[in-house]
């Protein structure tokens, strides 16, 4: 009685709280533009969000576990250069293509997680190592070079269901698994556990590092899922994903999941996906130049994550904040 | 200007609220100057929040103080010590990478152009620690490398190091073995007799007698009495705390010992534990007794798996196969707990509940294929709580926010509630009321009683007296002796304690 | 500085941009094939930069060069000013110097003093060829957009201007110019956003082909394939397909291939004859479904 | 004199642990490349490192208070922008464009730190917010183009002292000094107790939120500071130092310093930077290609880390390594 008094209040006002920017934004961009508010714009954010969005979803469970993934732009463009060299280059099976572009991500993931966790080193300067590495392997791959793939491809960004594409339906998807997954499961206490005191969560028996290892692994894993849609969209350029680490960290964080681990939702980093996209699309239709664009970018970047820290100070009514 | 009797502080109608509740009532209180005044009272009393008050580090949310006859609103803590007030914190607030000597004196490093003068600085703390009888410990050793207990006496030193007239100590003893709870105590008496004031908050009743001149029983953030020491027994002061009558003759152990539980055979784990044997028994209570260092905590780490055994076997029940525990997660799927001594470096998620904190262990039974049923999970909770009697507003009240004693039984009821035969508690009245010492006593003995097998390590030896059929004494990493209910005394365990300069003897298995 | 290496053969460092761009590999490979043609002619040594916009790494590279010694440097400067003080260390230490690629500023270099010969295509004439073709098939007030390559590029500079070359000659009108960075997501993102906001939109003009490729989505998105063009720059492999198939309308041939190749015969040249250093134009063409046929 | 004995083996294991590693790269690059060992090369790497290293030292403090910066290269790029605009374009004496520059710097850093102090928000996130505000401030103070300055800062470039050019010796110094204050001052050993535990340094009677600006704030300094070496070399062009902020963090995590807050050194740093140096002038001289480079960088990094937790493991000996 008592927790569902307490507990609902809270999701509300944090889906609130995001909805509620992410509908400034709009409102700013409708009455700042001609066209803001049509059918297209918001196909073409539908379109342009689900690779985003299933590599933050893959960031989220990382950034709870108190780890931080930079490699995943560079593990994408991996993946999808093994796809697109299996594709174009050597003309393998669809299928198989798929499977082994999955297998890349996969792999670079576990690797990661084996090292953080044989050595418990801090993840920030693993991925980074992985960053290059898996930048330098695709380059390797892809002779650097861009691959045609998008005739191989068309089911992917062609299927649509009730006027949504598949890629977005998959995200989608993809979200409420990991959210159930994230506050429902055993797997999904024992990530929030590690995340918040991994001593503690050692001793109540929990197996800290096969935790960490898949979380990563599954982090990688999306990476590979990311690709199959972002090569099928922008063919297999070795230069994909450049920068795409810090987005998708953004995007997590604007969604108020905590670099220190142990508290997020992966519901809010979709509306934190969102934000980072509107806020893409909006700007470009306003025409605005890249040092503006750069500017106010920044500045949302902040002002998100101060407007969080409101809200979560107005969710713990009373608590001493400086405790 | 005030004599040695007059009020140094005066507090009058101070209340402080956490949200929606109300932990001081209207709190009125004097200490005077050149006198220990004790602060006693169930967890969750309200005592450290007062002191924090005091000290500067909460606001309250009405009434006055006054010190030296001043008005007294202290806008922080170094507001606070700059009006000569200072406190020694429950928690540990200490530095790992910053040395004993820079922990000491973090808040007024002796310098010149902000350059630290580390010559200075060291004679300093050495003069400091040897006042208070550490003068075994380096003072450029880094705080990361000590016990607990050591790093307790640190915290002590830190407090002492600077000049002041209103001192609060909030449960210095708490992992204190007698020696150096001696040591502080000749310390305080010094202070004393220098004219500053003390406010001293523990849980000990026997300390309280000793070095308390008044004392003031704090029950649910109001004040119940205050006395001069000599006009109370202890057990009129527990029953005020409580505010009831208790039993707290602990049942007297009927020593029924049942089948071998745990047999561990020439443990030895790091540089510390060398070689300790014994057997533990179904329904039996085995104390580990030793000084600070002497390797209790990290020979039940190694048995719990928690750190690695460089050799030794591990036998669970009476069979001939040792098992192989290589992680905790290892031991409590052979049904060993462990309560750890540290609750909230490694027992609690303090960001997380009441009810996800008792969860953690127990999830396996609260989920069906992997997905937990909140239902289950809240009625686990609320029962612990229950039983438990953990004081808390709401069972997702985050574990941060509940008192030292508090955070301590939520501990142990999620480890109660995951039902393992064999117990081992790690100082587990470490900061407890004396009403749930009692009450955690019980249930110790109720344990045992169900065939459990406990383990119990303190530094309170009454304690271990009281409650265990068998005492093991280490010293120096090494198993000095064991003792059979009968034959114990503090004068024999303490001499084996002492004992690692003298040849090590053994009397393994002198229990009936 | 040491002179001459060991066998006596000349030797020369190739300074490209980032050799995990498309074009600049093309220009790599085809200096190395050169190379293992004429090895009794000269040692090869071929650098690059981490990324298109890392000045400081190439001046460092050349730096690095120069203290061990060379005698020619074939540089595609990542940027047209900022490498300029380095060439000139390069010159004053006795080494040729040649210019590919990507224009070193002539202001710049007289009021240095020195002369740096130039190798390379004209950008800005190449944009104007594919500016031109595009607006063969459009009418005069037909919307049109830009995308830029990262602000201050100097060949995106060069293409952009171009680009307005032909856009102002036929009397198009330009409604939108954003920088889609020389990525494919990033001018997708703006592609669509400015083909939403204008509707009447007839043609996107890209300052590479990694962003026409960005484009060539967005469009597809849209469903609007059908009625904008799109054209491109550069002539990279993936997009031949794409303007073969009428998807992209038209992109631009710098021979990349030979750029380098040209720069070292021209290198060689001087090293040999110890003539006056000219400025050399390498050929743009346009590459359209014609041409590739 | 227990001082003697226990302190200085730690620092010599450090000093000589990274020692080795540098040795070790240097003999494989002179073992692998013709004229590697020349005194022209190490006077090329010299004049390389002195704006890396200026910022690695700031970036030290920040992570020894358990922040990071990602602002970094753009935050350099800015303060270089503004004394190129000011000494190109306004034509303005070259004292006031050189204090202009450090103001930028100065400024920068202080609205970084206060932010994160104001708010009490993870610098993470801030800086990344403001990685993009400087950059597209850059762009627009520079109007997106190079501005030329090399004839107005040759004094910087061109003074040498026994050889060693002024920029070096300058990030010799600030090195130094920066050790030593982290080390023997009080303002270090509160960065130090900020960084390891910020509630009980709170209740140390630390002024936290003051040592964190001023932490920022140093860190923004320094940029301005790397900036007038950085422009006086590269001239200031607005894409200048992108991408350099994992770089230096790179450097200064093989340095030893941990991301965790706490624990970290200077001098280790420069020898951090000195090992990415080398690594990158050994690879170009070995004629590797970009995806070679990519993937050695990347194995480097990570086995220096790798490397790092045996060190310190060999350092506590005994103590269990698992906590
Ligand atoms: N920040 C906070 N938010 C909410 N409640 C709090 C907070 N701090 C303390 N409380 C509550 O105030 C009450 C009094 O706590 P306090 O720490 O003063 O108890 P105490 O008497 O020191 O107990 P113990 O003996 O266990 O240390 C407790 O019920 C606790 O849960
Ligand atoms: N003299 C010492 N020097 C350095 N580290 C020590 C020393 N004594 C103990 N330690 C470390 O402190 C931790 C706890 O030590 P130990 O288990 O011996 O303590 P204990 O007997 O439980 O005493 P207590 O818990 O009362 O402090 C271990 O990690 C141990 O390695
Ligand atoms: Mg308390
Ligand atoms: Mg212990």
């Amino acid at each position: 009685m008592n927790n569902s008094h307490r507990r609902i209040p809270a999701w509300l006002t944090d889906y609130l709280g995001m909805a509620g920017a992410l509908g400034l934004l709009l409102l700013i961009f409708g009455l700042s533009t001609e066209n803001f508010f049509s059918a297209a714009t918001f196909g073409t954010i539908a379109n342009q969000i689900p690779d985003t969005t299933i590599m933050a979803v893959g960031m989220t469970w990382v950034l709870i576990i108190a780890g931080i993934d930079l490699s995943v732009g560079s593990v994408m463009a991996l993946s999808g250069a093994v796809l697109g060299v299996a594709l174009a280059r050597f003309g393998i099976p669809l299928p198989v293509a798929v499977v082994a572009c999955l297998l890349v991500g996969l792999l670079c993931g576990l690797a990661s997680g084996l090292i953080v966790v044989a050595w418990s080193l801090p993840s920030f300067i693993v991925t980074l190592g992985m960053m290059e590495i898996a930048r330098g392997a695709t380059y390797l791959v892809t002779q650097s070079r861009t691959l045609y793939v998008s005739d191989r491809l068309e089911m992917i960004t062609d299927t649509t269901l009730l006027g949504l594409s598949a890629p977005f339906l998959l995200a989608v998807l993809i979200v409420l698994v990991a959210q159930f997954v994230l506050s429902m499961t055993v797997f999904g206490r024992h990530m929030v556990a590690v995340g918040t005191n991994e001593t503690a969560a050692r001793l109540s028996g929990i197996a800290v590092r096969r935790v960490r290892l898949a979380v990563f692994a599954v982090s990688g894993l999306l990476c590979g899922v990311a690709a199959l849609i972002n090569t099928a969209r922008y063919q297999a350029n070795p230069n994909n994903g450049i920068g795409m680490e810090l987005q998708v960290i953004a995007a997590v964080v604007i969604g108020g999941t905590s670099l220190m681990g142990g508290r997020g939702s992966v519901v809010s980093t979709f509306f934190g996906v969102l934000i980072i996209k509107v806020l893409g699309t909006g700007l470009a239709q306003t025409g605005a130049q890249e040092p503006t664009k750069r500017l106010v970018t920044g500045c949302v970047i902040i002002a998100a994550v101060v407007l969080d820290y409101y809200r979560r100070r107005l969710r713990k009514t009373g608590t001493e904040a400086a405790q | 200007m005030i004599g040695s009797a007059g009020a140094i502080l005066s507090v009058r109608r101070i209340c402080k609220t956490f949200g929606p509740v109300r932990v001081l009532h209207d709190v009125d209180f004097d200490l005077n100057a050149g006198a220990v005044h004790a602060l006693v009272g169930e967890n969750g009393a309200g005592k450290t929040t007062l002191a924090r008050i005091i000290a500067g580090t909460h606001r309250d949310d009405g009434g006055g103080m006054t010190l030296n006859g001043q008005s007294y609103r202290p806008a922080g803590r170094t507001d606070a010590q700059r009006r000569g007030v200072r406190m020694v914190m429950q928690e540990l607030n200490l530095f790992p990478t910053l040395t004993v000597a820079e922990n000491i004196f973090l808040e007024d490093l002796p310098r010149r152009f902000g350059v630290i003068n580390y010559r200075l600085l060291h004679r300093r703390a050495e003069e400091l620690m040897a006042a208070i009888g550490l003068r075994d410990l380096a003072v450029d050793e880094p705080v990361g490398n000590l016990t607990v207990g050591s790093r307790q006496m640190v915290e002590i030193a830190a407090g002492l190091s600077q000049d002041c007239r209103l001192l609060i100590l909030d449960e210095p003893t708490a992992s204190l073995t007698d020696r150096e709870t001696c040591l502080l105590f000749d310390q305080i008496r010094r202070l004393r007799a220098r004219g500053v004031a003390m406010l001293y908050i523990s849980h000990r009743m026997q300390e309280i007698k000793q070095i308390a001149d008044t004392v003031t029983v704090l029950r649910d953030g109001r004040i119940i009495s205050t006395h001069a020491i000599d006009t109370l027994t202890v057990e009129e002061i527990v029953n005020r705390m409580v505010g009831r009558e208790i039993s707290h003759a602990p049942a007297a152990r009927t020593a029924a010992k049942g089948r071998v539980a745990l047999r561990v055979e020439n443990l030895c784990a790091g540089p510390r534990v060398q070689n300790i044997s014994f057997d533990l028994h179904k329904g039996e209570v085995l104390g580990l007794a030793g000084l600070i260092g002497a390797g209790r905590t990290e020979t039940v780490r190694a048995i719990f798996g928690a750190d690695r055994l460089t050799s030794g076997r591990i036998y669970l029940g009476e069979t001939a196969k040792h098992v192989r525990i290589r992680s905790p997660r290892d031991a409590i799927a052979h049904g060993i707990a462990l309560i750890p001594e540290d609750r909230k470096e490694q027992g609690l998620f303090l960001p997380l509940g009441v009810d996800r904190n008792i969860a953690v262990p127990n999830l396996s039974r609260l989920s069906c294929a992997g997905i937990i049923s909140p239902a289950a999970e809240r009625t686990l909770a609320r029962r612990h709580i229950d039983t438990g009697a953990i004081k808390c507003a709401a069972p997702d009240q985050p574990a941060e926010t509940l008192s030292g004693g508090n955070q301590q039984k939520v501990v142990i009821a999620k480890w109660l509630a995951r039902d393992c035969d064999v117990l081992i508690f790690d100082e587990p009245t470490r900061g407890i009321d004396v009403g749930a010492k009692f009450e955690i006593y019980a249930m110790m003995a109720d344990l045992a009683a169900r065939g459990k097998a406990l383990i119990v390590v303190s530094s309170d030896l009454r304690e271990l007296m009281a409650i265990c059929d068998r005492i093991a004494v280490l010293s120096d990493g090494c198993l000095a002796a064991t003792f059979s209910r009968n034959a114990f005394s503090e004068q024999t365990i303490n001499a084996a304690a002492f004992s690692r300069h003298t040849a090590t003897f053994r009397t393994q298995g002198a229990a009936g | 500085t040491k002179r001459g290496s060991q066998d006596g053969k000349p030797r020369i460092a190739l300074v490209m941009k980032s050799l995990a761009n498309e074009f600049f590999k093309t220009m790599e490979e085809g200096a190395r094939g050169h190379h293992a043609e004429h090895k009794d002619l000269y040692n090869l040594k071929v650098v690059g930069i981490r990324n298109e916009e890392d000045v400081a790494q190439q001046v460092d590279l050349i730096e690095t060069i120069i203290a061990q010694g060379t005698d020619a440097i074939v540089i595609a400067p990542a940027d047209s000013e900022a490498l300029i003080p380095v060439c000139k260390k390069a010159m004053a230490a006795g080494i040729v110097v040649i210019n590919i690629d990507n224009k070193l500023d002539r202001a710049r270099l007289e009021r240095e003093g020195i002369q740096i010969p130039f190798v390379g295509p004209d950008n800005r004439k190449g944009a104007k060829l594919a500016g031109d073709y595009l607006a063969a098939k459009l009418k005069a007030g037909d919307e049109v957009a830009i995308i830029e390559g990262v602000p201050n590029a100097f060949n995106g500079i060069q293409r952009k201007a171009g680009f307005q070359d032909a856009i102002a000659a036929a009397g198009l009108n330009l409604v939108s110019s954003q920088s889609g960075n020389w990525e494919t997501a990033k001018a997708a993102e703006c592609v669509s956003a400015i083909a939403t906001e204008y509707p009447g939109l007839k043609a996107v003009l890209c300052a590479n082909d990694s962003m026409a490729l960005g484009a060539v989505d967005a469009l597809k998105t849209a469903g609007r394939t059908d009625t904008v063009y799109i054209v491109g720059f550069d002539n990279i492999e993936a997009v031949q397909k794409l303007v073969k198939n009428g998807k992209v309308l038209c992109t631009v041939d710098q021979h990349g291939d030979q750029l380098a190749v040209y720069g070292i015969e021209y290198a060689l040249d001087i090293l040999n004859t110890k003539a006056a250093p000219a400025d050399k134009e390498t050929p743009v063409d346009l590459v359209t479904a014609e041409t590739l046929k």
